[in-house]
């Protein structure tokens, strides 16, 4: 098999998770006929039905919150969301339902739903299609959250994530969606949740990004001795991975396209100066977009972290 | 201007305050079910009683109590089968009772223990949910996975006439009509949504005529004529069953107390609506009814309520004996498996065994 | 059982497809005025035109045609009085237009600037909502205002079928029913939501009939025949003026193009219904009706086409002459004054001035 | 006057800016004639009348969005949600709408509201009645989020957040509404947003907190030499404040609620880490709830912070 694109990767888990269990279901706006707006759902309303890939009204809170009550009664709906930016509609169901639906019921019930939703910046497109709403979701107890960087990866977390008993955000970087291309194996493997990776090793810096500023992170890092830390798994974080290589390099970079206010860049930083601050060497720097909307296209690569802020931070913890 | 669309509104009633019956719409019922009816009336009556006076002892906390709406709750509850999945709001104590969910657990639910909220495996009753309304969508979901698997089964959310103007009303209708999935939608129109009357509420007459909107039949009951309720609520299972999709039905009823033991309802009510309510209160017109056929005796009364109370009481011993709940609780139904923070946390709170 | 409500759900034509029109119906306009309104729609459908066009050679994003909607949205539009305010979504280009605002400002929007959606001062035109439906209750609310200060105001806010099955659309409407705010609610149904249709979008048979569930009035126009839409518009809007409050008004029409630039119709609907309704559309139907009242001429015509082009081709140029927007622009306007870090921000990026 | 509650202080504050201004309107469910739930809004209805003081229909999404097209118009809504477990419905009005609308207008429309709601834990009150969730809110650029802690601050932040050109979510701590009395005068001042206080001088330890904890904080600090910062707008952050502290006292405890994972602790924490690490002797800790589900009345005391849990920190950061 040839190489393929996170889109490719992502639809090849959900037709191999349906296959494998009739319970999955795929939900969502436009999922069906017409293959999703980004077309990873394409073919499979062909393949498994309209009962199983099943396009909806556009009714956000009402997809995620009847994707609450099918995942407790016992099947497992896969929800699409069109951008991130209309998930909010779904977040009550998300916060006061989803991620308490086990706590709230003492174990009788759960609710392991997964929602994916393209995210991040770098497409060009109209407002509100850009969210990059990740930090959101990891400050609330009970959810998993997801964030794949390559085909790879998208594949075998998904599966994961589809397998999973938590309720997971799956949020899949827009701009990778065809950006990258890679061997994907046709088994049935798993990347599982929770772990980071090491993307690449290094001695003098760690730095910590997902989806689209890992690569970015990676592309900047020339010239630098850097240990690039894939989280993948947003929420919980492998904190371990973390603190084992800021303990080996003395300084963090954290990269991220979200506002640095409140971040998750916020919470890494803090993990470190509670459990690390003794390894550290220089200031924990967090690489972000500013404290502002992401804008429309015209101004989006100047709200994205570029190349060049990253360097710069390198750049600046290696001056200590 | 052509008329493209015609609807009527009805209202079902069958036994009318004086306790006089339309014996043409009298489900088929023998003395034993209308005996086991009346019986339960007294058992969520007693049980009711009994948690407002807990709650002014302080022995359980915030209350809200069901009085005046046992009809509307008890007559659709005893319609559903055995497997049907129920979606209660918090005011939902009698449905739960009718469908033989432990007291004692209900008691503890009140006490602030979530261990009260963890229904019995044999019985498919999810949490009360208490951001108001918010449990619709939750409805249409399990039923439609009921659907998907083939299961004839019933999925009846209920929710009040306040929670009839949230959004997730709306989109719980409108996704249930579209997927025709075998729902019913118990409304419990009380009149009132804490301080909030029912005409400040919407400006609609009715709120079952907002069936029409989502496609879906819609009708409004006399909720305080149990039979009314446990004829629609039938009826509304049987065509669900049957493949024909959802209901709404507009349970219109009465809440006689305060809106929980933390109201006080005489700030913003009248006295008056709430005795004119009180003649017309379900348990008054069932007894007539029972009277007229010959099935009421004061023996029986007094064996039924002896019976009641002494079943209560004993529910209330085993709320009140039950261990506190461990605090590794708290952290322990979070996720499925712990996360390494949540296993740090409870060893730094010293919570771990 | 007792009928307690009835409804029923009117739909208003007054050109039918042949150009004949319903005098009795006809909203009293003069020869100029029907010519304002031809001329808008050439005009509406050559800046349609221009913007397709712009984006197959890259020099605008994605864009949403409105092509098919010209009667719906500029019908309406001029109904309206200057003072009053509009709610629109992302694919209300020809009720901008109609308003009069400026073409290249429009561009400059669908070219990724925000400052495309500055609506000039005399202009009560909120920014396009992207949100699908999220805009209801600004429009509610506005309205509220109004009535709150007496100003003989109205609010109209469009919305499509799809954007009537979110929870908004309900707390919209029921709000406003409760408000009695002054309020139009311009359901522009073009029988699809990308690739969802009407039919699956919700299970009702019209969405006018959502009105009786919120206790307002509720109308299906023909969305094709602009002169309808205007009557039903005026209609609602002497009514809300009047202080009864708000209307649903539901404009039947049709999405003739693909949803947007990016999305491909061909994968989900017949070319045949595409077809059918494109001998409906409204600039086909008002040209016949001109044409009977002996407005329509060649000159005139290919006057007006001209015209529109010029404007349309001025605009463009305007739109790409002007400057690129600062950076500065992301942080500057996300609050009233700039927060500390915010400040920082500008200096670490190099964007201060 | 006597001593007030923060009750009392509040209702001073809406009765005041009211008389002072006839665009301030109050919406919300039972704030009328009930005068809300905590009574905070009890004799405005009597007195400014049915049209300033409105009851609504149940329907959060619909009251916050609509008093965002209020405030566009030009009246001020003070918006009451009756526990902050039930914003989340309205959480796209704030996030996509409220603290966006004057950035995708340029300038040219703005939604300065100001919802209010009872929050925290503390009265053990059924579920979703405790939620602690400001650190979603100091995520979102646009917004502004104030939490009183004495009856004199809460009247003075609440009539700054009201004169506010910015949409202001104000959080009031359930816990502190009557179980803090104080003198409040009748004047009319105020209390500027954006700047943290010193509640307590001190030379050792830093300690940040707001709302109920900021007391607790206070008191578990005997024996030891805190200066603890009430921080009262949590965003935008007095960056100042609190980095001038820190590089005093070179330790920073800093005490929340809501779950630690992604909270504004994180924030604080980062802050400090990037700006002003070379002065930190000790470890930054943050004390705060578990990753957990807020519990129901039971297990309450357990979930919140208490004074043990705190002193441990102090006594942890003095090791250093
Ligand atoms: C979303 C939400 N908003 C507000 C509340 C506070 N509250 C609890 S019950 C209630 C009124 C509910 O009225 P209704 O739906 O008619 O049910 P009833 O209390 O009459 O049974 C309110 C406002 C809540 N629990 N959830
Ligand atoms: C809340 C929300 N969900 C999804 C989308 C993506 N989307 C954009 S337009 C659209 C369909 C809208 O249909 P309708 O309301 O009928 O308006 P139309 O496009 O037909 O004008 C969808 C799903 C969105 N913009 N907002
Ligand atoms: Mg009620
Ligand atoms: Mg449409």
């Amino acid at each position: 098999m040839g190489k393929i694109t996170i889109v490719q990767a992502i639809n090849m888990a959900l037709s191999e998770e349906m296959q494998r269990d009739t319970n999955v279901v795929i939900i969502g706006e436009d999922v069906g006929k017409d293959g999703g707006v980004f077309r990873v759902t394409e073919g499979l309303q062909e393949k498994f039905g309209p009962e199983r890939v099943v396009d909806t009204p556009l009714s956000e809170l009402g997809i995620i919150g009847s994707a609450i009550g099918m995942a407790a009664y016992g099947i497992k709906p896969v929800v699409e969301i069109q951008f991130m930016g209309f998930i909010y509609a779904g977040l009550e169901q998300i916060f006061s339902h989803a991620s308490r639906l086990r706590s709230r019921s003492r174990g009788r019930f759960s609710a392991p739903i997964v929602v994916r939703t393209p995210y991040g910046i770098g497409i060009k497109p109209p407002e509100l299609h850009s969210e990059s709403a990740e930090a959101l979701f990891c400050h609330m107890p009970g959810v998993k959250v997801v964030v794949p960087s390559t085909p790879y990866n998208a594949k075998g977390l998904l599966k994961s994530a589809i397998r999973d008993s938590d309720p997971v955000i799956f949020l899949e970087p827009s701009r990778l969606y065809r950006s990258i291309k890679a061997e994907v194996p046709e088994d049935d493997y798993t990347v599982p949740l929770g772990k980071a990776e090491v993307y690449q090793e290094g001695k003098e810096i760690t730095v910590v990004a997902w989806g689209t500023m890992l690569h970015r992170a990676a592309e900047a890092a020339e010239g630098f001795d850097c240990e690039i830390i894939d989280l993948m798994t947003l929420k919980p974080l492998d904190e371990e991975a973390i603190l084992k290589s800021v303990r080996k390099t003395g300084r963090l970079v954290v990269v991220h396209e979200a506002s640095k206010s409140g971040g998750l860049g916020a919470e890494i930083s803090a993990l470190v100066a509670e459990e690390a601050v003794e390894y550290l060497k220089a200031p924990i720097l967090r690489v972000a977009g500013p404290e502002a909307v992401i804008p429309m296209a015209r101004l989006e690569d100047y709200y994205m972290p570029g190349k060049e802020r990253i360097r710069k931070a390198y750049e600046k913890v290696m001056l200590y | 201007m052509d008329i493209i669309g015609s609807f009527d509104v009805k209202f079902l009633q069958i036994i009318n305050e004086a306790g006089v019956c339309d014996a043409a719409l009298l489900p088929s019922m023998e003395a034993p079910d209308l005996k086991k009816i009346f019986e339960t009336m007294i058992l969520v009556r007693t049980f009711n009683q009994r948690a407002l006076s807990l709650q002014r002892e302080g022995r359980i906390g915030t209350y809200a109590s069901v009085l005046g709406q046992e009809a509307s709750q008890i007559g659709s509850a005893l319609a559903l089968e055995k497997d049907d999945w129920i979606f209660p709001s918090f005011r939902e104590s009698a449905v739960l009772i009718s469908r033989g969910y432990p007291m004692w657990m209900l008691y503890r639910y009140w006490m602030g223990d979530e261990r009260g909220m963890k229904a019995p495996d044999d019985m498919n009753i999810f949490p009360m949910s208490v951001p108001v309304g918010t449990q619709l969508p939750h409805a249409v979901g399990a039923a439609f996975a009921m659907k998907y698997r083939n299961d004839r089964r019933v999925a009846a959310v209920y929710f009040g006439d306040g929670g009839s103007s949230r959004g997730d009303f709306h989109e719980a209708l409108n996704l249930a009509g579209v997927f025709k999935s075998p729902v019913i939608f118990l409304l419990q129109n009380n009149q009132w949504a804490i301080s909030v009357p029912r005409a400040r509420q919407t400006a609609a007459a009715t709120l079952a005529q907002r069936a029409f909107g989502y496609g879906i039949p819609g009708i409004q009951v006399d909720g305080n004529d149990i039979l009314a309720v446990y004829r629609a609520t039938k009826e509304a299972a049987d065509r669900a069953r049957g493949g024909e999709g959802p209901t709404l039905i507009e349970c219109y009823t009465y809440r006689l107390d305060d809106h929980t033991t933390a109201d006080d309802a005489s700030r913003y009510r009248r006295k008056e609506e709430v005795e004119e309510w009180r003649e017309k209160e379900p348990l008054l017109r069932f007894r007539l009814f029972l009277e007229k056929k010959g099935l009421r005796t004061k023996e029986y009364e007094e064996e039924v309520a002896k019976k009641a109370l002494e079943a209560v009481d004993k529910e209330i011993e085993k709320a009140e004996k039950f261990p506190p709940p461990d605090p590794a609780d708290i952290i322990r139904y979070t996720n499925f498996e712990l996360t390494a923070r949540q296993k740090t946390e409870l060893k730094e709170f010293g919570w771990e065994k």
